[in-house]
């Protein structure tokens, strides 16, 4: 393997570690608001690392800069989403979890 | 050893059987909707799964089934829109 | 990958099963949606990248959009008499053996010697004005069926709109800017992202369908952001739009009954036949997946 | 329609960024110009019809500046959920305010779609100047890293603050 295939790997293994860690927060955070973190941090840069990843191995710039442009797209999708979801919980009443 | 694309096949069987039995059991419209869109998508894998078990992509049940998966949406805009004109009178009493 | 696979069938398995049985609707139809992420997957395994961007987008997000809608309407309703217990048991049992017929007479069936057409497809391909085997399928060795199928789209959708009648078409909830600036940045890219895919079902994966459910889902999008107003009664230029793809469809076909059937092309310019047919088709069906969410969204509102 | 100054730029520089997208989406393909011409024109006119140019004015620099403060606080903000995720026990969320200085509008837009993709913060709700926030852990220094936030986001639109 070529240097360039064993960065590729290893942000292909952090991506899915970063997406394992968000699906853990997921299960284990206690209401809907900090799940949303999860959601939105972890994966995101989970996603970040496996588009870095495939991008080393694109076969053009054209095509590894469309892996590179799928991020940005999901930031945005995923914090305005997010955001909705959390709006919407605070107006139907959901109180947050705090702890002491 | 059976291959993946007869494996997907099986569970178009198993996804089939369940969407039957869905539509036979439910009371609810909606739950029958569902039930409805599990037959078919059941019956997609069995259309695609079934032609390429001996592992080559086979484009004709492809094209089929874009096609099927766009009827499929509209069938089921049409039973939503009857199931709720049917729930309508009820709201208004 | 064996494994995967099996993992993955489990999981459509249990999200479809899990779908038909829950309580509560919404968590029904929440199910519904995951099953239809993971059938895109599946689909991904069977080699079928077309299905699984359709899937993706008309089989779990335009009815999930649809069925999410729906929700509102069907809560008020109260529960039907289930079906009694020996009727159950009966039923059942029935599916069991349904179950087990088909999957005996899956395996039963034999292997043919040869994989015929997909060699016949690989065969003509070259004449057919496209290189995606999918879409030579689609437009060119079995156009009539795709000719059909948009008829088909449009009839359930003037169905929908008889049937749906006149409800208050006014969505009475507070804007989210957050999501109207989405709004305003992604049905854009959207509409770019609908003339790529038109543009790339010549040589790969894509096509008026994938292209269609993109427009499709600008519109759905502009709509729950407060941008688009439901449909009660489409006007004439939605009309000519809607209609316009498929009666450009059916006079392309009476121009080209040369060589004896209907809708053969003749090969030197079957690629600008099918790209020109494409791009009209995208319009109508993407206006016409776009109006099935449209129509229901405008039903039933005046409480 | 006026055509000052301000809406040529924003079309120009709306035109370019389409032109760009699809380029990289056609991977470059020559012969896919021809339907891009017309998806880039839709686009355009789609995007103009939607959100019609304010005079935003951008800085280059500020943004490259604000782009490389993103990923790094990306990385933060992603390995403390994984953190988080791994001692569910040491988390102190809770719901938290702060009073925002940036103008109403597209920056007020930005620095909620910000927020909620950096460390520790999911924006819930603005009512007036007051944001609603909900927060990981409450120790942590909440209206220090907006502000910070805030700063980038007004030197990359040109934007002059009294606060």
């Amino acid at each position: 393997m070529t240097m360039l295939e064993w960065t590729s790997a290893a942000l292909l293994v952090a991506g899915g570690a970063f997406f394992l860690a968000g699906t853990l927060g997921l299960l284990r955070f206690p209401d809907v608001y900090s799940r949303l973190h999860a959601l939105t941090k972890a994966d995101n840069l989970g996603l970040g690392f496996i588009l870095a990843g495939l991008a080393l191995q694109a076969d053009s710039v054209a095509a590894a800069l469309k892996f590179v442009l799928i991020w940005p797209l999901v930031l945005a999708a995923s914090a305005a989403v997010s955001h909705a979801i959390a709006r919407r919980a605070r107006q139907n009443g959901i109180r947050p979890i705090q702890r002491p | 050893m059976i291959s993946s694309a007869l494996l997907y096949a099986l569970v178009g069987c198993a996804l089939f059987v369940a969407g039957v039995a869905g539509v036979l059991l439910a009371p609810h419209p909606l739950r029958r909707i569902l039930a409805f869109n599990v037959m078919g998508n059941g019956a997609f894998l069995v259309l695609v799964g079934l032609a390429q078990r001996a592992g080559f992509p086979d484009p004709v049940p492809q094209a089929m089934v874009l096609t099927g998966i766009v009827v499929a949406v509209a069938a089921t805009a049409l039973a939503l829109a009857l199931a709720r004109r049917l729930a309508e009178p009820e709201d208004e009493q | 990958m064996m494994a995967f696979d099996l993992l993955l069938a489990a999981a459509i398995i249990w999200s479809a099963v899990r779908a038909l049985t829950l309580r509560d609707a919404a968590h029904a139809v929440v199910l519904f949606i995951v099953f239809g992420l993971l059938m895109t997957l599946a689909w991904v395994r069977l080699d079928a990248p077309d299905i699984a961007l359709a899937e993706a987008a008309i089989g779990a997000g335009l009815t999930g959009a649809l069925l999410l809608d729906a929700l509102g309407a069907f809560r008020r309703m109260p529960p039907a008499a289930g079906t009694g217990g020996w009727t159950r048991a009966i039923i059942l049992a029935a599916s069991g053996m349904l179950l087990f017929a088909f999957i005996h007479a899956l395996l039963a069936m034999p292997y043919g010697e040869r994989v015929v057409l997909p060699e016949w497809v690989a065969a003509q391909v070259s004449q057919s004005g496209v290189t995606h085997p999918v879409t030579a399928v689609l437009l060119n060795f079995r156009g009539y069926d795709t000719l059909l199928e948009v008829g088909v789209l449009l009839v359930a959708l003037i169905a929908l709109l008889a049937v749906a009648g006149s409800g208050n078409a006014s969505r009475k909830t507070a804007v989210n800017p957050m999501l109207r600036a989405f709004a305003s940045a992604a049905a854009p890219l959207g509409i770019l992202a609908a003339g790529y895919l038109l543009w790339a079902g010549a040589h790969r994966p894509g096509g008026a369908f994938q292209a269609g459910a993109m427009v499709a889902a600008a519109a759905v999008l502009l709509h729950l952001s407060g941008r688009l107003p439901a449909w009660v009664a489409p006007g004439r230029l939605l009309r000519a739009g809607l209609a316009g793809g498929l009666l450009f469809f059916l006079a392309a076909g009476l121009f080209m009954t040369d060589a004896g059937a209907y809708l053969t092309y003749p090969p030197p310019s079957a690629g600008s036949w099918i790209l020109a047919i494409e791009t009209g088709l995208t319009i109508s069906l993407g206006l016409a997946l776009a109006g099935l969410f449209l129509v229901l969204a405008g039903q039933g509102r005046a409480q | 329609m006026k055509f000052d100054r301000s809406r040529l730029s924003a079309l120009l520089f709306r035109g370019s960024v389409f032109t760009i997208v699809w380029w990289i989406l056609a991977e470059g393909h020559p012969a896919s110009w021809g339907v891009g011409a017309v998806s880039i024109s839709g686009a355009l006119a789609a995007s103009l019809l939607l959100a019609p140019p304010s005079g935003t004015r951008f800085s280059f620099i500020a943004g490259l500046r604000f782009g490389a403060f993103f990923l790094l606080e990306s990385i933060r903000g992603g390995s403390q959920v994984a953190l988080a995720a791994l001692a569910p026990g040491r988390l102190r969320p809770g719901l938290t305010s702060v009073v925002i200085g940036l103008p109403d509008g597209l920056p007020r837009v930005l620095l909620m779609n910000t927020l909620n993709l950096l460390p520790g913060t999911v924006s819930i709700q603005l009512e007036g100047d007051t944001l609603w926030l909900h927060v990981l852990d409450r120790r942590q220094a909440i209206e220090r890293e907006v502000a910070i936030v805030e700063t980038h986001l007004a030197r990359m639109l040109l934007i002059e603050r009294s606060t």
